[in-house]
């Protein structure tokens, strides 16, 4: 019963994920990902992982995608048909990138090819406990697995900095008007405006 | 032609011709009661009072139309002094008329009213009761009297005098006891009696057939040409609501009927209502009887017309008549078909009615007799056009009352005969196989001949009934298929439905 | 008595607790428009049935009987599933509320919830948290744009304020050690002043803020926003579609209001009279329950709405921080021994 | 330009929360405050000889209707609401509406008509309620619009004292 429910289930996930990549409407998309990401939730649960169930649904589905579908929706999709028709250029920057992720990506292939991944006392230790209460996770993520854990979010942050970088349009130089704002001391209206829009930039929503 | 100066202007007059009708001609507007254009001048009612100076006299109040006018004489009609005798006068008028205007016909039309308003002062004075007439007094069939609003111009007396020249009506009585009256009350006699409720400025004489019928300001007046014979008044069309017809008054024309029209012609409204005795239905659109049907079916009128180019086209010994009332511009669309089919068009002329008169009526009851003939129409008698349909095979009979005046003819037809009926109203005869709904003269704009040589105008009262073309619209349609069909396009009229 | 087969009495349980919430959605709506007109001196519906309480019933079979609209242009797919999906995990979300303790139903021992879960508060947070869907979805496939702009600032409202309530929750969750919502209700029982709104007073001010936010209610209901967007992202709904996002509105609010009740007023707890049967504990949840949702209502008909750049001035710069430092300030507090 | 100067707020206004509570506590003191809704059809508006309901013809005491089918009020009317065929009767006023109609839907209850009417036949009543399952059955007829004098007699008072006020002792009535 788990068995089969569980194979339903890792199909279901790959054809959503196959679905995210060969959907025209980047709307299905973002439904078929979130699709995979409860079909995986799901498969968590089967597995009576159920914390890290709700966490995949909560933080993925629940935050992540909201995010994803606010960005498709802010698209400019006439834009999108440019690109496909002039290739990205190829810089610099971008084949050290490039070169500097495939070597990453072989390498930690190339370990798990090597070597299983050890399976430790302590972890069997947390499986046979189960996931259902949050001390055991919570002692492993902030003791064993810290620096992991502490480098993933780096590395998530460097990810978004990037992102901005990347992402920024130039700015044209400031007009008149802007000054103006700027010089607005006491927050009337337009000044709110300039801020709530410096907010979404930083909060990555622009 | 005199000079004189009016208002300040100087003008030319026409020394036959009274200083009213000069000061008419030229735009300023004095009130008259007792005068009309077309009757002798008495000089009753004193509203016409203008301010004459003539000289080194000093100005004076006169009668404008018993005054004949002369060189150089200042004539100034609105002077305070002239203001002033005409509401002396029209206060004297009011005196005893009845204040009923919201029952009177003449409401809305009424000289006493319009001057009243134009000189009056708005409140009586009187405190004595007003005098006690007949209010529903008979004159004959055509006119009612209502003595108290009679301010005894005169007016209808002169008329009976001069124009018909048949004196029936005289002032009776003496004073405040006057009215208007016949001798010994006989009732009133002669084709012009409708006219009398024209003259009268005010709602004395009222026509029996028009009391209460309809508020004049409500009537759309449209110009057009009496239809009743072959004289051709004008005439305004007075249509309520855009449906009924409910008057035609006589429209000055020098050359024709002057200021009058005959009661045969005012009171031809009967075949203008939605049912008219002894006439069938009017046609909207079209009416086909298929192969051995006994009912005629409603079609399009386009439908009707391609059927009955069909049927002229497909058959031999063809016959064209046409009704007298066509217009000259149907009447030249038909001759060009009768010309194409090969045959003469004729139109039917029936017998005189028997109501000539040496004033308007010519007893002939053609009203473009004269144009149709000038197209080149013979005229035929119903027995000549019963005739040439006894011996055709298919006939197109075009226009108004066509069917109505051969009625008999066409029903005597046997159903192998073929006729193509352009009429107003449904004509039930088994050799009539379509029929396609044309215009009264009411509702179509067009061009009558009369038995002079004048044009009469004719335009659009009120509206056909709805999917009735203009005939010259249906006629240029079939003249179109009837081409089509001659150049060998066959099955192109059927096509067309 | 004989003794009824557990699944049963789950079953029983389902629908009584899915009867009731439903029941409650629908006499919201006439909740709204009565206390409305309350507050507008004004009496409120009441031609259909005592003071109008058959309102509901009788809106629920126009909204049935009304023709359904499909704009030109919109991907109907998604148009129709959409409200579906605005319903539908409200009303899931509701499955794990403990309305009262243990009961005595047809011989078996259960409790009064359709089923406990160790994650019990990530449940809620998780599906409720899907809610969203349905009404970006709606707005986004109606080929309108005043639903695409509704759907947008739903995004956006969803993502800022999300984080501050889980955040106030986290507090909660800390103080009681668990994610077990009974087991966070039942923390509290003892006494009065161990209720969490008296030992985290900020965490429960964040929660009622962002309870706001998260159910797209005024002042934060951006996502409708009649006088700009003309209905937002229901705008071109009609009929039952149109009702099921109000459906899920109120499932929402009611399960926030549920939410809101166990985390910080100790669910169906009374207080001096600890071991109170279970009939009381369910009146007095509901009674709490009620307040809530009454502070929905009293609200919205109150204050006006935000700007938006306030709402996202008020999530980012105010809620975030102080959801971040009461967490931080229980965290020190809890350590320090003070709670 | 016109520059509004706004007044600097308060640390506690700037808070929100005590500002929400007053405003909380102001919507909440509304909600026991006497109801002024009117329950409609049970608690009908006030009329008064000023209100101008829908125009109804006067029934003498003789039990004939004052109209003489003048058509006065039919030309004054702007919504071309009244149609009018006069006919002959034996009474003295010689002339009677045969139809009378007004199509209350086109009726925009300006009053022109009572205005207009030299015969103070036609009132506008203190009637306002107007209902029906067809257009034809809002056409009202004579006999629909027929009212004794006594149910309109205060509007009749009320408009004879406004026209007094224009009206010069010395003219007729």
């Amino acid at each position: 019963m788990a068995e089969t429910l569980f194979y339903a289930l890792a199909l279901a996930a790959v054809g959503f994920a196959v679905g995210v990549i060969s959907a025209r409407s980047p709307m299905l998309s973002v439904l078929s990902l979130l699709g995979a990401f409860v079909c995986l939730a799901l498969v968590y649960l089967l597995a009576g992982f159920q914390f890290l169930a709700g966490a995949q649904v909560l933080v993925y589905a629940g935050a992540i995608m909201v995010l994803f579908l606010f960005v498709v929706m802010l698209l400019n999709l006439a834009d999108l048909s440019k690109v496909a028709e002039h290739p990205t250029r190829v810089l610099g920057v971008h084949r050290v990138a490039l070169a500097g992720g495939s070597a990453a990506l072989l390498g930690v292939l190339a370990l798990l090819a090597s070597r299983r991944i050890p399976d430790t006392a302590a972890d069997t230790a947390m499986l046979a406990r189960g996931f259902d209460e949050l001390e055991p996770i919570a002692v492993a993520l902030f003791s064993r697995y810290l620096l992991p854990f502490e480098a993933a979010s780096l590395l998530l942050l460097a990810t978004m900095v990037a992102v901005l970088v990347l992402a920024k349009r130039a700015r044209a130089p400031q007009g008149p008007r802007e000054q103006a704002q700027a010089v607005d001391a006491h927050g009337d209206a337009r000044g709110d405006a300039s801020d709530a829009a410096r907010e979404l930039e930083g909060a990555g929503l622009r | 032609m005199t000079k004189i100066q009016l208002n300040g202007r100087e003008v030319e007059a026409d020394p036959k011709k009274p200083l009213i009708a000069a000061c008419h001609e030229h735009g300023a507007n004095v009130p008259h009661y007792c005068y009309h254009p077309g009757l002798k001048a008495v000089g009753s009612c004193r509203i016409c009072q203008v301010e004459v100076k003539q000289g080194e006299m000093p100005p004076r109040i006169v009668a404008a139309c018993r005054t004949p006018v002369a060189e150089g004489m200042q004539v100034n009609t609105e002077a305070a002094k002239a203001h002033d005798a005409r509401r002396e006068c029209l206060e004297f008028l009011l005196k005893n008329h009845p204040l009923d205007c919201p029952i009177c016909d003449k409401a809305g039309e009424c000289d006493l009213q319009d001057y009243s308003y134009q000189e009056g002062q708005g409140e009586g004075r009187s405190v004595e009761p007003r005098r006690k007439l007949d209010k529903r007094k008979s004159l004959g069939d055509v006119i009612l009297l209502d003595e108290e609003r009679c301010i005894l111009c005169s007016r209808c007396v002169r008329f009976m005098e001069e124009v018909p020249k048949t004196p029936q009506l005289t002032v009776a009585g003496l004073g405040s006891r006057s009215t208007i009256a016949t001798f010994m009350d006989r009732p009133l006699s002669g084709n012009y009696q409708g006219n009398l409720a024209d003259v009268c400025p005010v709602g004395a004489l009222t026509l029996k057939k028009f009391r209460f019928q309809a508020r004049v300001w409500n009537l759309r007046k449209s110009l057009s040409t009496c239809g009743e014979c072959s004289r051709g008044c004008s005439i305004t069309a007075e249509v309520l609501r855009g449906k009924e017809v409910k008057r035609f008054r006589p429209r000055y024309n020098d050359k024709v009927n002057k200021w009058w029209m005959c009661d045969s012609g005012r009171f031809a409204l009967e075949r203008h209502a939605e049912q008219a005795p002894g006439l069938g239905p009017r046609i909207a659109g079209a009416l086909s009887r298929g192969q051995g049907a006994q009912v005629h079916e409603p079609i399009a009128a386009p439908s009707g017309v391609a059927l009955a180019a069909d049927m002229l086209a497909a058959h031999e010994r063809r016959v064209v008549l046409a009704s007298p009332w066509l217009s000259q511009e149907e009447g030249a669309a038909l001759a060009r078909i009768a010309q194409a089919l090969g045959t003469t068009a004729g139109f039917v002329s029936p017998a005189p009615d028997g109501l000539a008169d040496r004033l308007l009526h010519t007893g002939d009851p053609c009203p473009n007799r004269r144009g149709l003939t000038d197209l080149g129409f013979v005229a035929l008698s119903v027995e000549e056009c019963a005739a040439r349909l006894a011996g055709c095979e298919v006939a197109l009979v075009v226009g108004e009352r066509a069917g109505e005046l051969l009625r008999e003819p066409l029903a005597a037809l046997d159903a192998s005969r073929r006729v193509a009926l352009f009429e107003a109203r449904a004509l039930d005869a088994p050799a009539v196989k379509v029929q396609i709904g044309v215009p009264t003269h009411v509702e179509k704009s067009g061009t009558w001949i009369n038995v002079d040589g004048h044009v009469g105008r004719l335009t659009i009262a009120r509206a056909a009934p709805a999917g009735t073309p203009a005939l010259t619209s249906s006629l240029r349609q079939l003249e179109e298929m009837l081409a089509a069909a001659a150049a060998g396009v066959v099955g192109d009229t059927g096509a067309r439905r | 008595m004989p003794e009824l087969p557990l699944w049963l009495v789950w079953v029983i349980k389902a629908a009584v607790i899915y009867g009731a919430l439903l029941s409650v959605a629908g006499l919201m709506s006439l909740a709204e428009r009565k206390v409305s007109a309350w507050m507008q001196y004004r009496i409120g519906p009441n031609r259909v049935g005592p003071f109008g309480l058959l309102q509901p019933l009788a809106d629920g079979v126009k909204f049935m009987f009304k023709e359904e609209l499909v704009p030109a242009g919109a991907n109907p797919f998604l148009f129709r599933i959409a409200p579906a999906l605005a319903a539908l995990p409200a009303m899931l979300a509701v499955a794990v509320i403990p309305f009262a303790g243990e009961i005595e139903l047809f011989g078996q021992r259960t409790t009064l919830s359709v089923t406990d879960l160790p994650i019990s508060s990530l449940y809620v947070l998780a599906v409720g948290g899907l809610g969203i869907y349905g009404i970006i979805l709606g707005g986004w496939s109606s080929n309108s744009k005043y639903s695409l702009l509704g759907s947008l600032r739903a995004s956006a409202q969803m993502v800022s304020y999300e984080l501050s309530l889980i955040l106030s929750i986290l507090a909660v969750v800390a103080l009681s050690g668990s994610l077990d919502l009974r087991v966070i209700a039942d923390a509290q029982q003892a006494d009065a002043a161990l209720w969490n709104i008296a030992r985290a007073p900020l965490a429960f001010l964040l929660f009622v803020v962002c309870m706001f936010a998260e159910t797209n209610r005024h002042p934060f209901d951006f996502a409708e926003s009649e006088p700009e967007l003309v209905g937002g992202f229901h705008t071109e709904y009609s009929a039952m579609r149109f009702a099921l996002f109000f459906l899920g509105e109120y499932c929402a609010m009611t399960v926030m209001s549920c939410l809101a009740t166990v985390l910080f007023l100790a669910g169906g707890a009374i207080p001096f009279w600890p071991d109170a049967p279970w009939w009381a504990e369910l009146a007095s949840f509901l009674v709490k329950m009620s307040a809530f949702l009454f502070l929905y209502l009293w609200v919205r008909w109150t204050l006006p709405r935000f700007r938006f750049d306030q709402l996202m001035r008020l999530g980012w710069k105010v809620l975030l921080p102080l959801a971040l430092f009461n967490l931080f300030a229980t965290a020190a507090l809890m350590a320090a021994g003070v709670l | 330009m016109v520059i509004v100067k706004r007044r600097e707020l308060t640390l506690a206004e700037r808070l929100y929360l005590p500002e929400i509570g007053r405003a909380l506590a102001l919507s909440l003191r509304a909600m026991f405050r006497k109801r002024v809704t009117r329950q409609y059809p049970e608690e009908p508006l006030p009329t008064n000889e000023v209100t101008r309901g829908q125009p109804r013809l006067v029934v003498k005491d003789d039990g004939n209707i004052a109209c003489v089918s003048c058509g006065m009020c039919e030309v004054a009317c702007p919504a071309y609401a009244i149609t009018i065929d006069g006919g002959e009767t034996d009474r003295a006023i010689e002339r009677e509406p045969k139809r009378f109609d007004i199509d209350m839907l086109r009726c925009i209850l300006c009053g022109f008509c009572e205005e207009a009417c030299p015969k103070d036949a036609i009132y506008m009543s203190d009637e306002l309620e107007l209902a029906d399952f067809s257009r034809q059955a809002l056409v009202y007829d004579i006999e629909k619009l027929k009212r004794p004098r006594s149910a309109l007699q205060k509007r009749i008072d009320y408009v004879n004292k406004l026209n007094d006020r224009w009206r010069k002792p010395s003219s007729t009535r």
